[in-house]
């Protein structure tokens, strides 16, 4: 009973919201829409839970005195003043302050680190890097520079050439790694609404 | 020509004729996928059960998975662990990427778990995060064990993508690896990881679901090989070759699909082309 | 965005300081790895996942119990959902450890039905339609144009086909030579050819986006930072 | 000494198997042996248990060189002892057997990390400030490019779609994006968003990522900076975080109020907003404009929001993803596509305050790329020739 539950459920969910998709009859919308909408909010549950589980990781570090420990009493009180003033003034100036001017300059610089971390990544691939690998940089380096100096003052057949890379092989290309896509996470959907991969289970 | 626009490259139309059958598909979009679902589920049904029977057939060989069992194996001999860093994309997804990539949590633990080894994780995948824990505590149960073999065995990396190249930077300042692997949805933080992955001296393997990582995992492996993790559909593929052998037959219905799919593409185009479907 | 910063208003002053310093912190990894760039790394986990359950717990959680509790009859769904989130939660703590199991069932079957119905009416199906076009030049006006719009097609066709066809999972037998192995081989490696092309591109397009956010980084140094030093000076 | 037909590797002349590989040398003493394609070519499972399916003892005779001792010489210690061509040869063989490393039969080890984690200092960082004069070209340069760049032909859809929106139409504007791509995407976002306020369409913004909401709110509030009379709540409304991913599209796409738990993101309910009369789904809006950084995102608004509506679906990528979306464009799914990095350019030349955004830096990069390129192939060149004598 204990394992039968969960399984039910996941196979009961999925079917109506799946039916709800593709048949859609009247009668069944209102069900679905109850459980799209459990759905959104166990899934934000989720997320304070990982939350949760992140504060308590990183005190119980500092509790046991671990490496980094000063690091770690950063995190955890960034993310206990965080959170406290988005729960206690949501929307207010100060969270937005905390994003425009933590959040922000963080996660942008850390993008823009990336391109020197690229370049170092070109360096070594060109030195050590598999053929493959080579032959990947190679190419990303012709198709950016037809995107860099596709210019008509140039010569009109540039343009042409890159939009036609894009357009015909590339697109081909991506479309038939979406269209397995769709085939395996159908598969992969398809073992879980079955019963066949139980991974919310502790078996 | 029914359909056909006038030729014109643009990323904003089709610059080729599209077939009348095209067409029709597109207008009986429910139809199709009603159709689709039908031949699915029962070749999904029949080949689980001719598995379930003791079908076997070889794979085409997909290196991550061929290489994990024999990591692991080391992995409890030199106490060293096989980390796993999941990555979800957009993070509260909760569809078949977060199965998939709790199969492979579940595979890693289960082999470390026999040897009371610890099996660590760092994700930015809330729900990977939970379905690691179940994996984690029923494997280790298994053998009588306590919850974890670690204290901070199981990490939340934040929800924010780059937020996970953070965490592995720490990570990797912990200690040993014998290897790392990357799984799941990556955007930047794959170039973060390909790069920071060597400085542990650990191999790296990789299967993602989204082309945009698999293009900077490929700055290290070799996207020729003829082995790699294919870009996409290789990641669902997990279970099958490691410890759910139940779902290879989700494998083989996933090729008879994609041969009827080859099948009426080609079909339907040498009928277009033959100047029928108008 | 920008029209916000003007300096002069003490919150945005020193949060304009705030943002130079840690811009240049993480930047300061390119020198060498540093105790200031880790500090800063960790506090951007801890703000990033302290923002992200406030969002959850504001925009989703709370007005739901606030729905709840202003109308419980009326809205007793809620009560539903909140306690199935509350046995997620409780995931945490061992004896409910394994109650966490439903609610976890629930998303993941909820959120397969969801990803199932999605691909195939928006990606499986149009993808499919959009690959069926004609080969025949006179669809394309004939002559040279035609027969080029019509190589085209068929090149596009072939790759997108060879792609789908290189995922092929069952093994032939080792050794076998027959020609639809053989085959299968040449338009396995030519699938895989074509999808290192695609690799290509979206290495390219990281190329671009990676500094275009740096670029955005030096911009905000330059004009905001820099920029505001000079109007206080001046 | 001769050559195994299989690996190449040396052998004893009387040898039967090759000492390296383990199939037989002579293949017409085995009969059905011959021709088998060697184990460590093809790391076939099934191919290598072939091999070893025969008694693996069988024909070892000989495998080995035979071990004579020479005879111990007597009394004077000047008496070499004589060593014969053959024995010199087997003890070389010998030795290079015992010092090889084990051969990489299967299973064979995982793609080995690179030797040199990072390039070595000096050019790492003059790659390093390389890639920073290339950031700041621009400011020598002036943008001379951009001029001369002919736009994407996604730019030109763009427009005209966002003209066909009537006033009062409503857009959907998600705003699914990081921080670390508003360099790219912001300026024709936010010129895209000002376009359409200025033509009187009302904007429903909404996020399905916690980042969005704040970005969200900065790009409209900036819009009421920039002079235009909006009214929130009539000219444009801000529904706040949708949780859930594709569940929450799902959702969205058929029920708002019920996605949004009735509230907006300060809390207002959405009956009270005038914006949301007769707009209960998002598949009734007259246009979605998706702006966002993660390609997953992107998929779901087409599969589950795009794929249930007749209403133009319009969307502003980062370079980096765009390529996988191109297949939505091709097929009509997508109204327009546009690329921030490029996409952006006519817009960014408009800008009123210099900036570095232009394709002048772009080609710097590409520069710097080449170089590091061509500098690590160099490097590899010059050792292994080194090594080679």
């Amino acid at each position: 009973m204990r394992r039968l539950l969960p399984v039910a459920v996941a196979a009961l969910a999925g079917t109506v919201v799946l039916l709800d998709m593709v048949l859609a009859p009247a009668w069944l919308a209102p069900l679905a829409r109850l459980l799209l909408e459990t759905s959104l909010v166990l899934a934000a549950a989720a997320l304070l839970f990982a939350t949760g589980h992140l504060a308590v990781t990183h005190g119980a570090g500092i509790a046991r005195g671990e490496p980094e420990s000063g690091y770690r009493s950063v995190l955890l009180a960034a993310l206990l003043i965080t959170f406290g003033i988005g729960v206690a003034l949501p929307g207010s100036a100060a969270l937005s302050w905390v994003f425009r001017y933590l959040y922000t300059p963080i996660q942008a610089t850390m993008l823009g680190l990336m391109t020197f971390v690229l370049v170092d990544a070109v360096y070594r691939a060109g030195r050590l890097g598999p053929r493959g690998a080579r032959i990947l940089i190679g190419l990303a380096l012709v198709l950016l520079l037809l995107q860099v100096a596709a210019s008509d003052a140039i010569s009109s057949l540039l343009p042409a050439l890159r939009d036609w890379m894009l357009s015909v092989p590339v697109t081909a290309g991506a479309r038939g790694i979406l269209l397995g896509v769709a085939l395996g996470a159908t598969a992969a959907g398809l073992r879980v609404l079955l019963g066949i991969d139980r991974p919310y289970t502790v078996e | 020509m029914p359909g056909a626009r006038p030729p014109g490259l643009s990323h904003a139309g089709k610059a080729h004729a599209v077939s009348g059958y095209g067409a029709s598909l597109i207008a009986n979009s429910d139809t199709a996928v009603l159709v689709a679902l039908i031949l699915f589920v029962p070749l999904l049904i029949f080949f689980t059960l001719r598995v379930s029977a003791g079908l076997r057939t070889p794979l085409r060989t997909i290196a991550p998975w061929r290489a994990l069992p024999h990591l692991s194996q080391r992995s409890t001999e030199t106490g060293e662990p096989v980390v796993l860093w999941l990555a979800g994309g957009l993070q509260d997804a909760a569809g078949p990427e977060a199965a998939a990539l709790a199969t492979l949590y579940d595979y890693v633990s289960a082999q470390q778990a026999r040897a009371d080894q610890p099996a660590p994780l760092r994700t930015t995948h809330p729900v990977a995060l939970l379905l690691a824990m179940n994996s984690l505590q029923g494997n280790r149960e298994r053998h009588q064990l306590g919850a974890s073999q670690q204290p901070d065995e199981i990490c939340f990396a934040g929800p924010a993508p780059l937020a996970l190249a953070s965490a592995i930077s720490a990570d990797l300042r912990q200690g040993k690896r014998t290897a790392i692997l990357l799984a799941g949805s990556f955007e930047a933080e794959a170039l973060w990881c390909v790069a920071s992955a060597p400085l542990s001296g650990a191999p790296m393997l990789s299967a993602t679901a989204d082309p945009a990582g698999a293009a900077l995992t490929g700055l290290t492996e070799d996207p020729l090989s003829g082995e790699r993790a294919l870009p996409g559909e290789d990641l669902f593929s997990g279970g099958a070759y490691l410890h759910r052998p139940l779902t290879l037959g989700s494998l083989l219905a996933e090729d008879w699909m994609r041969w009827l799919l080859i099948a009426i593409i080609v079909i339907a185009v040498l009928l277009t082309s033959a100047g029928y479907g108008g | 965005m920008n029209g916000s910063l003007a300096a002069g208003f003490l919150p945005d002053l020193i949060g304009l300081w705030v943002a130079a310093l840690l811009t240049l912190a993480v930047l300061s990894y390119v020198i060498q790895d540093n105790p200031v760039f880790r500090l800063t790394q960790y506090l951007f986990v801890g703000v990033s996942a302290g923002y992200a359950a406030a969002l959850a717990w504001n925009h989703v959680l709370a007005p739901r119990i606030a729905l709840l509790l202003r109308d419980p009859a009326d809205a007793w769904p809620y009560a539903i959902m909140l306690a199935l989130a509350a046995l997620l939660l409780g995931r945490g703590w061992q004896p409910t450890a394994r109650l966490a199991g439903i609610p976890l069932a629930l998303l993941l079957g909820v959120g397969a039905a969801v990803a199932i119905g999605g691909v195939l009416r928006g990606t499986l199906v149009p993808q499919m339609a959009a690959s069926i076009v004609s080969l025949a030049p006179i669809d394309y006006g004939g002559g040279l144009r035609g027969w080029a719009f019509a190589l085209d097609a068929a090149f596009m066709l072939l790759t997108t086909l060879a792609v789908l066809a290189a995922y092929h999972y069952r093994a032939g037998r080792t050794g076998a030579t027959s020609l639809w192995t053989r085959l299968g081989r040449r338009v396995g490696q030519f699938g895989r050819a074509m999808i290192l092309l695609v690799l290509a591109a979206l290495l390219a397009g990281a190329m671009l986006s990676f500094f275009a956010a740096l670029r955005g980084r030096f911009d905000f140094i330059i004009y905001d930072w820099l920029g505001s030093m000079r109007g206080l000076g001046g | 000494m001769s050559l195994c037909p299989h690996c190449q590797g040396e052998n004893r002349e009387d040898a039967e198997r090759c000492i390296w590989c383990g199939l037989p040398l002579r293949p017409d003493r085995e009969g059905n042996a011959a021709g088998r394609a060697p184990a460590s070519d093809t790391h076939s499972e099934a191919e290598t248990s072939d091999a070893w399916d025969e008694d693996p003892l069988a024909g070892l005779a000989g495998l080995l060189p035979p071990v004579t001792l020479p005879p111990m010489p007597e009394g004077s210690r000047n008496a070499e002892a004589e060593i014969t061509e053959q024995e010199r040869q087997d003890a070389a063989l010998f030795h290079r057997i015992a010092s090889s490393p084990p051969p990489l039969g299967p299973p064979r080890q995982p793609t080995a990390p690179l030797a040199a984690p990072v390039p070595e200092r000096p050019w790492r960082l003059t790659l390093a400030v390389l890639i920073v004069l290339a950031a700041l070209v621009p400011i020598v340069t002036g943008g001379r490019l951009d001029a001369a760049h002919s736009p994407q032909p996604g730019v030109a859809a763009f427009a005209a779609a966002l003209d066909a929106l009537q006033p009062g139409d409503r857009v959907i504007v998600a705003y699914d994006y990081a921080p670390s791509a508003e360099a790219e995407l912001a300026p024709a976002g936010q010129a895209a968003v000002a376009d359409l306020a200025t033509g009187s369409v009302a904007l429903v913004a909404l996020s399905s990522r916690p980042e969005g909401v704040d970005i969200a709110r900065q790009s409209l509030e900036s819009l009421a900076v920039d002079g235009l009379p909006l009214r929130y709540g009539t000219d444009y409304a801000l529904l706040g975080y949708l949780a859930g991913d594709a569940t929450g599209l799902r959702l969205a796409a058929t029920d708002l109020a019920a996605a949004f738990a009735q509230t907006d993101a300060a809390g207002t309910p959405l009956e009270r907003l005038p914006i949301l009369n007769g707009l209960n789904k998002a598949v009734d809006a007259d246009a979605i404009l998706v702006l966002t950084d993660d390609a997953n995102v992107a998929r779901r608004w087409i599969e589950q929001v795009g794929a249930r509506t007749n209403a133009p679906v319009l969307m502003l990528t980062t370079a980096a993803i765009e390529p996988l979306l191109i297949p939505y464009a091709d097929s009509g799914q997508l109204a327009a596509l546009i690329s921030g990095a490029y996409g952006n350019l006519p817009s960014a030349g408009a800008s009123t305050r210099p900036s570095l955004y232009s394709a002048d830096g772009f080609l710097a990069l590409w520069i710097v790329l080449v170089l590091a390129f061509v500098l690590g192939l160099r490097v590899t060149g010059r050792r292994s020739s080194e090594r080679r004598p």
